[in-house]
């Protein structure tokens, strides 16, 4: 069986990845795709460990938080769609009405 | 029936280690091979040859005919002409997207056959989770159909991806939750059990195939499978009268080959589930499985060239509320009504 | 007693649901119904006999097995007094916050997805005030985030509202996947996700499984590893500081009150908060004790954690809601100050036991009393903005000539926030205050005090302008929403009558905690 | 019973050689003679107009995707229900292990009907396609 | 039963008031604010005779008259009742609040004119919270009674004051807030280091003097810190130099009737909770302390006197004035002597009268002329000689001519701190420097009368200066008698002030 560490370190770079996508990228599509892979390294970890404990908690959960990361999708696309409607553009820095 | 899977019996065959994986791999490589080999040549047969033959007896017509037995070999002429031709890169395509969408259609639908048992141990593999497994290779093929359209540059393609996206979806819950319904009665997703689940007689001489147990089911699948491989009438996505030849517009050379290949590989595909999950695998009498799973997926294959020349094309606000508002209503309905036949069953 | 089955324990959470569902089908039937008041009167009802279940629950015990509480599916769910107290909070919110929402929303097209949406959201943070497993409370937070995602949104030709929505769902769905990937490292030290294993896990030092819903040891005695638990258990630190509005993870906060339709700042800031912070409580007390957790050199401190997410998140929330130029935006940096005032039950926090029971009923209660204070406040603003005054405090002056009771009420709220002895402000704060001084937590008591009186000065701007400024230009009030008048009065007699019965919420939550 | 994956993996494998096989013949085989007029895109005859990436297509479509990403998640929590439903029926009975799923499904179809209702699976609806104007459908 | 009779009944009051409509609200809050300055005199009466001789509500809780105990509310091992009972030092403060609302209210008639029920409903609700004040004896009910005499006053100076009434207002508001704060985190410092599980004043009481082994920070006793912490926060309420400079403002900007209250009665919020918390309950301490204490008090006699004398304006000159009263009132808590105590109480009694008076003369003059500046006017006396004669015998009465309040007041005061035993040597030396403080009352009092009273009429206006209406001068009569009655009869009040004084002094080893 692959080592435990060697899950934990590909779940760990995609987070990772992720993580660097949304720091780094405005345009809002592409923070929703980064945000997605983050999910995606934890269900790396959930099914990994499912197999390594020999429990299907991991597995199920998994399952759980790709059908949220569906919806949270679903409603992100919506608010990106409403988001070029007022502003004609997707980048996520032109929406400066408030100061932070 | 059950079998062990391909590479497995290939060892055995060879007196190999079945337990090593170094020959595992390459077992599997070769009946990978051989697996995709006898694909390819159903692929074309149906084709360059057998569509046109069939299209033309529907509408009283001869078709080729000039080279070889039946103009059989206008199968290799066909292809020695596509892969001759020039590649025309359209203006302002998306390059990567453009390059790779023709290899999705055509290796994703290849990639199905894995899990699909077709007698005679040509089994490749046999996961617990084939149906599903399945279901999401087929589908992974409308990506390819968007990612055609959008990187073309061309309005007749990108509307040709949109709308074979939108069809894919609207079909595509009908179709699993229809599959889901034989789940029920086999109990399990994996294939061999599926297959070994239609084994038992039903009434007399007639097996229990899922087809003949749930009729209503098998029904609701053809129509969604029709959807989902794009054939009439649910053909908008080309639509050559409206778009042209929707995301294949731009496409040429071997590329136009590879998508087309895909697309029929698509109906194999969709046939070789319908025989696996309603029509008993490879099982049928006197004749060896692999025979008869061959005469299933040419059947299914049949029934396409015939709704392809004997329905109209469906409008796409028809082809949307036929989805949304018919389809997946009776595929709900259809997933309750089985689980409670199953339930007072057993 | 009634004895009622064990899923009816769930009666809060499910009538909400019911609710948003009977919402969707009367769409169904007539989509473009403008009849608020059927609409409304659905969402009221259905949120107003959550919090009579949910109160019914607490007083009459009826359908508790015992005085641990209901578990539900396999443990994944737990009825007990802290579920039941914070649904009562989100019961009690919601009611304000539809009955607010018929004025509101009246000229808005899609009022009946804005119940919906609430309403969903009040399922989910019922939900998750029960959830007793890290997979059931994800689920729910999701449930909880997923319709105010939209619900900020909602004003979709409003510039600011949109944006709102989109730094809200950005900063939401970041966190959550900082969640979801602290869950799964918790997974992949402990091997479950349920509250109890995960403690069994950490007291015991090895893995655990779960075989017919009870913990057992994971077979080999697998050890647990701390670095890998304590990375995960910060993650989801991140997580509940986002939900609760808390530093690091405070900065939506303000955007999306601000965008916000009034009412639905109202919700998220009052339910919404409680509800992570319900996670929260009962997540590190129940699944990471603190004790079991030092004691098996676990590396993180969470208590530690939590006192300077606490100090920081007091002192940057009051400090920029000191330097505010529009009232609504002064209320939501408030409300982030007030998330750290709350982070004192988890940073007050000594070993288990009565300490752990005191700080944490400290902030249970703080929440209670904040959940109709801070409503009663933003739904003044809801108010304000249905008569089209202004966003900044120039705007209120003289605003009491003209509407002395809403105006009345929006003093008892802004003292009571400020925690004079007008509401029960006074005593919530009081209690967290004693309970920072039971751990001789002199740095949190410093900052508790400080922060409150300056809370008071930025506060008092409202109260100043509402009463003692004289109207500039000239602005005429042409009608009195009953709805929101109703919320708003409601609001205010709740927190002025909190003072006297500020006791039966302490005791509750009290008990509640020392229950966990 | 060996890895089922080793073998999906090996067909991956042939099932990209293949067309990639066939592009290397192609491209060993076929003339390339650029010419301008040749990558002008396809619209009848006509000379191209705009970009096609910006043409603004209906928002149907966008309404369907969302419509199908919710449905095709629940199709998730539906199949292991169906694997184990046959076995749970026969020991808890049909009631316990139907009613959870006609729970499910009874959301589901409410949340259709709204769907339905609303307009969202509907196709022709915005005003400027009913009239025919320039719109993409 | 009383006491909760009176709060309920102004508190029910409150809401009525601010119901009704404006024309009727002064009335009614007149009728309204009756009924608890009925009861509370009904009450000293009863005290008096019924429970002449009984000691101290915080040092001998067996001896609270009009007791009533209910528990309330638990937080963690806090126990926390609602707990009223009066005492000798409370019942006259409680009657001074009832009567002087009373007055206050009806002076209020004739210059407020505009959102009358809100200012009549916000003065009662002050009524309630300053009963509560005076009769509290646990200290969470005392707390929300104190805090909610803030939020009335906040707004009565902002919205019905003068010209920078917003500045006094938040000048006010800020200033007691903040030393609630400093005052609140003083006690509970105290408190959660003696393991009170009680937080009646009783137990406080008895806890804190018995408290040993607290810790101590930076080398001072935290019983040191708290009682400074705890001194400062109320010394802001009193006010004393040089924590003062909110009183001035507020006094100037807030509406007549307004400053009757801010000095007849919420000065002495300030010395009461000195009386009941730093000198009974910390006694020890504030023996330690006595002589800084003194100089302070004594600083703030001759500072608010000086002051005094150099203003102009007759508000101005009252409110500076009252500062240096309440210096004696310091003066007297150090002294640990029956009369020192004693008088100091009886000040607060005899201050709070008189400067009510004071305040409501001025503000009858000025309803009538318009301004408040010495220069100004002139020959006032022809014109209202009612008003005017009134003025003359409060202004003797501040002066401290005998057989008038003050002059009882300051002599207990003086009598008592000449010899105080805590202040030592020192003891005499700061008493003559506060008695000179009379020296200059007397100085600018006599000037301010001769300028404005006396002399030819000479102020110029475009109508009539005519006498003041009967019921602008009705409550100066009022006061007046009672100012008188108190100066002729000290022992209507000073009697059962002293036995409540007697036990602190006990306890604090003194005489």
């Amino acid at each position: 069986m692959i080592p435990a560490e060697t899950y934990l370190l590909l779940s760990a770079a995609i987070f990772c990845i992720g993580l660097f996508g949304i720091l780094t990228r405005r345009n809002a599509l592409i923070f929703l795709m980064s945000v997605e892979l983050m999910l995606n390294a934890a269900n790396i970890n959930l099914v990994a460990f499912s197999l390594q404990h020999g429990n299907l908690t991991g597995q199920v959960f998994s399952l759980f938080t790709m059908a949220l990361a569906a919806a949270e999708v679903a409603i992100g696309i919506g608010i990106v769609l409403v988001l070029y409607r007022n502003f004609t553009d997707v980048d996520v820095t032109k929406a400066t009405t408030m100061r932070w | 029936m059950q079998s062990a899977p391909l590479p497995e019996t290939l060892a055995n065959l060879l007196g190999l280690d079945p337990n090593s994986t170094a020959v595992m791999i390459v077992l599997s490589l070769v009946g990978a091979g051989l697996i995709g080999t006898l694909m390819m040549t159903n692929t074309a047969l149906a084709g360059p040859w057998a569509k046109r033959k069939i299209t033309a007896a529907f509408t009283d017509r001869i078709a080729v005919d000039r080279i070889g037995p039946y103009g059989l070999f206008i199968i290799v002429a066909d292809a020695v002409r596509l892969l001759s031709k020039e590649l025309i890169v359209p203006e302002g395509a998306d390059r990567p997207a453009w390059d790779l969408a023709p290899l999705i259609i055509a290796s994703t639908a290849l990639l199905g056959f894995a899990v699909i048992p077709m007698g005679n141990g040509i089994h490749l593999a046999d996961p617990e989770v084939g149906l599903a497994y399945v279901f999401a290779v087929a589908s992974t093929t409308s990506i390819g159909l968007v990612m055609a359209g959008y990187a073309s540059n061309n309005k007749y393609s990108f509307l040709g991806g949109l709308r074979a996206v939108a069809q894919n979806l609207a079909y595509e819950i009908p179709l699993i939750l229809t599959g889901a319904s034989v789940v029920i009665f086999a109990g399990s997703l994996q294939m061999s059990e599926i297959v070994a689940a239609q084994q038992q007689s039903l009434i007399g001489p007639l097996p229990s195939w899922y087809a003949f147990v749930n009729p209503f089911a098998f029904v609701l699948f053809m129509i969604a499978n029709l959807a989902e491989v794009g054939r009439n009438p649910f053909d908008i996505p080309e639509a050559p009268t409206e778009i042209v030849a929707g995301y294949q517009t731009e496409y040429s050379s071997v590329y136009f080959v590879l998508i087309y290949l895909g697309e029929f590989i698509h109906i194999f595909l969709g046939g070789a589930i319908i025989a696996t999950i309603f029509l008993g695998g490879p099982a049928g009498p006197v004749l060896p499985g692999i025979v008869w799973f061959l005469i299933k997926i040419w059947g299914v294959f049949l029934f396409t060239q015939w709704a392809r020349s004997a329905v109209p094309r469906v409008r796409i606000d028809q082809l949307i509320e036929i989805g949304w508002k018919g389809m997946l209503v009776l595929s709900l309905a259809n997933l309750l009504l089985t689980a409670v036949i199953v339930g007072v069953t057993v | 007693m009634v004895a009622l089955p064990d899923w009816m324990a769930l009666a809060p959470a499910l009538s909400l649901a019911l609710a948003s569902l009977v919402l969707l089908l009367a769409d169904s039937v007539d989509p473009d119904t403008t009849n608020t008041g059927l609409l409304a009167g659905i969402s009221v009802l259905g949120s107003l006999l959550s919090f009579g279940f949910a109160g019914w629950f607490i007083t009459a015990g009826t359908g508790m097995a015992d005085s641990t509480g209901v578990a539900l599916f396999n443990n994944q769910l737990v009825v007990d007094q802290m579920a039941l107290f914070f649904m009562a909070i989100v019961g009690s919110v919601t009611t304000l916050v539809v009955l607010a929402s018929y004025d509101y929303v009246a000229e808005h097209s899609y009022q009946a997805e804005f119940f919906v949406l609430v309403l969903l959201s009040a399922t989910g943070m019922s939900l998750l005030s029960a959830a007793n497993s890290l997979a059931t409370a994800f689920v729910a937070l999701e449930l909880v985030s997923l319709p105010s995602y939209a619900l900020v949104a909602f004003l979709k030709e409003n510039k600011g509202s949109v944006e709102a929505g989109l730094k809200y769902f950005l900063i939401g769905a970041v966190s959550s996947a900082v969640l979801a990937y602290g869950i799964s490292l918790v997974y992949a030290a402990t091997g479950v996700l349920r509250f109890d294993g995960v403690a069994t896990a950490i007291s015991s030092g090895t893995v655990q499984t779960i075989v017919d819903g009870s913990v057992q040891a994971q077979a080999g005695d697998p050890a647990v590893p701390m670095a890998i638990l304590g990375v995960g258990i910060l993650m989801i630190i991140g997580g509940v500081a986002f939900k609760t509005a808390s530093v690091p993870f405070h900065f939506w906060a303000p955007e999306a009150y601000e965008g916000a339709p009034a009412p639905i700042s109202a919700f998220l800031s009052s339910a919404s908060k409680a509800a992570g912070f319900v996670l929260a409580f009962r997540a590190f007390a129940v699944a990471f004790p603190i004790g079991d957790l030092l004691a098996a050199g676990g590396a993180i401190n969470w208590v530690m954690a939590f006192q300077i997410l606490a100090i920081a998140t007091m002192f940057i929330g009051n400090f920029a809601a000191a330097t505010q130029e529009t009232v609504k935006r002064m209320l939501a940096y408030s409300s982030v100050g007030h998330a750290g005032y709350v982070l004192i039950g988890l940073a007050a926090v000594s070993g288990s036991g009565e300490g752990l029971s005191l700080s944490m009923s400290a902030g249970m209660s703080h929440l209670l009393v904040y959940g109709f204070m801070n409503t009663g406040a933003f739904l003044f603003i809801a108010l304000a903005e249905y008569w089209g005054v202004g966003r900044r405090f120039e705007d209120y002056n003289g605003l009491g000539r003209e509407a002395p009771v809403a105006c009345a009420a929006m003093t008892v709220f802004l003292f009571s926030l400020a925690g004079l002895p007008i509401g029960g402000g006074f005593f919530s704060k009081f209690y967290l205050f004693q309970a920072t001084l039971n751990v001789s937590a002199w740095s949190l008591a410093a900052a508790l005090i400080i922060n409150s009186a300056l809370s008071l000065f930025y506060y008092s701007r409202v109260v100043k302008a509402m009463w003692i400024e004289e109207p500039t230009g000239s602005r005429t009030i042409e009608s009195y929403p009953m709805g929101l008048y109703t919320a708003v009065v409601g609001a205010a007699l709740v927190t002025v009558l909190l003072l006297p019965g500020f006791n039966r919420v302490s005791e509750i939550a009290f008990q509640a905690a020392q229950l966990l | 019973m060996s890895n089922p994956w080793i073998a999906i993996g090996a067909l991956a494998v042939v099932a990209l050689a293949i067309p990639l096989t066939m592009m290397a013949v192609s491209s060993l085989l076929r003339p390339s003679v650029p010419e301008q007029g040749k990558r002008t895109t396809y619209e009848s005859g006509e000379v191209p107009t705009g970009s096609s990436r910006q043409i603004k297509f209906n928002i149907q479509y966008y309404m369907v995707a969302l419509l199908f990403v919710v449905f095709d998640i629940e199709t998730v929590f539906i199949f292991p229900w169906t694997v184990i439903y046959s076995d749970a029926a026969a020991e808890f009975g049909m009631t316990t292990a139907l009613l959870p799923m006609v729970v499910f499904i009874a959301i589901l179809a409410i949340g259709l009907g709204w769907a339905w209702r609303n307009g969202a699976v509907q196709w022709v609806r915005s005003p400027r396609a009913t009239k025919g104007a320039d719109t993409y459908e | 039963m009383w006491v909760a009779a009176l709060l309920l009944v102004t508190l029910l009051g409150t809401g009525l008031v601010f119901l009704s409509p404006d024309r009727y609200a002064g009335k009614l809050a007149a009728a309204v604010s009756a009924v608890p300055a009925l009861g509370s005199i009904y009450m000293y009466w009863v005290y008096l005779t019924q429970y002449g001789g009984t000691g101290n509500a915080l040092l001998s809780p067996a001896d609270i008259a009009f007791g009533q105990q209910i528990p309330w509310i638990t937080l963690g091992e806090l126990e926390v009742s609602y707990y009223v009972g009066l005492d000798g030092i409370s019942m006259p403060l409680l009657a001074l609040t009832t009567v002087l609302t009373t007055l206050a209210i009806v002076s209020a008639w004739t210059p407020i004119d505009e959102r009358q029920s809100q200012f009549y409903g916000l003065m009662l609700f002050m009524e309630v919270s300053l009963i509560g004040v005076f009769s509290a004896l646990d200290f969470f009910l005392w707390f929300v009674f104190w805090e909610g005499v803030l939020i009335p006053m906040y707004l009565l100076i902002g919205v019905w004051g003068g010209p920078r009434r917003k500045y006094a207002a938040i000048k006010f508001f800020v200033y007691t807030n903040v030393a609630s704060l400093i005052m609140f985190a003083g006690l509970f410092a105290l408190v959660f280091s003696t393991d009170l599980t009680s937080l009646s004043l009783p137990a406080m009481a008895e806890a804190f003097r018995t408290a040993s082994g607290l810790p101590t920070i930076a080398g001072v006793n935290l019983m040191t810190i708290s009682f400074i912490l705890m001194f400062f926060g109320f010394a802001v309420k009193v006010p004393v130099f040089p924590l003062h400079t909110w009183l001035p403002d507020a006094h100037v900007e807030a509406p007549t009737p307004v400053s009757v209250m801010l000095a007849g009665v919420l000065l002495k919020m300030g010395t009461y909770a000195l009386l009941r918390f730093n000198f009974t309950m910390l006694a020890d301490t504030a023996r330690q302390l006595a002589v800084p204490l003194a100089i302070i008090g004594v600083v703030s006699v001759i500072y608010g006197a000086m002051l005094a004398l150099a203003q102009r304006d007759l508000k101005r000159i009252v409110a500076y004035s009252s500062i240096s009263s309440m210096g004696y009132v310091i003066l007297g808590l150090v002294a640990f002597t029956p009369y020192g105590m004693g008088g100091a109480t009886f000040q607060m009694i005899a201050h709070g009268l008189i400067s009510g008076l004071m305040f409501m003369a001025v503000g009858v003059i000025y309803n009538t002329t318009h301004t408040r500046m010495v220069g100004d006017m002139s020959g006032l006396a022809d014109r209202m000689p009612w008003t005017v004669g009134i003025f003359v015998a409060a202004a003797f009465g501040y002066m401290g001519l005998p057989l008038m309040a003050g002059f009882a007041g300051e002599y207990f005061i003086f009598q008592g701190s000449f010899n105080a035993p805590t202040l030592g040597g020192a003891a005499p030396v700061l008493t003559s420097l506060a008695m000179f403080g009379i020296v200059i009352v007397a100085g600018y009092l006599l000037w301010a009368m001769q300028r404005t009273l006396f002399g030819g009429f000479n102020l110029e206006t475009d109508y009539e200066v005519s006498p003041a209406a009967f019921h602008d001068v009705a409550p100066l009569a009022v006061l007046l008698l009672l100012v008188i009655a108190l100066g002729v009869a000290p022992d209507l009040s000073f009697a059962m002030i002293q036995d409540s004084i007697s036990p602190v002094l006990e306890i604090g080893g003194g005489a």
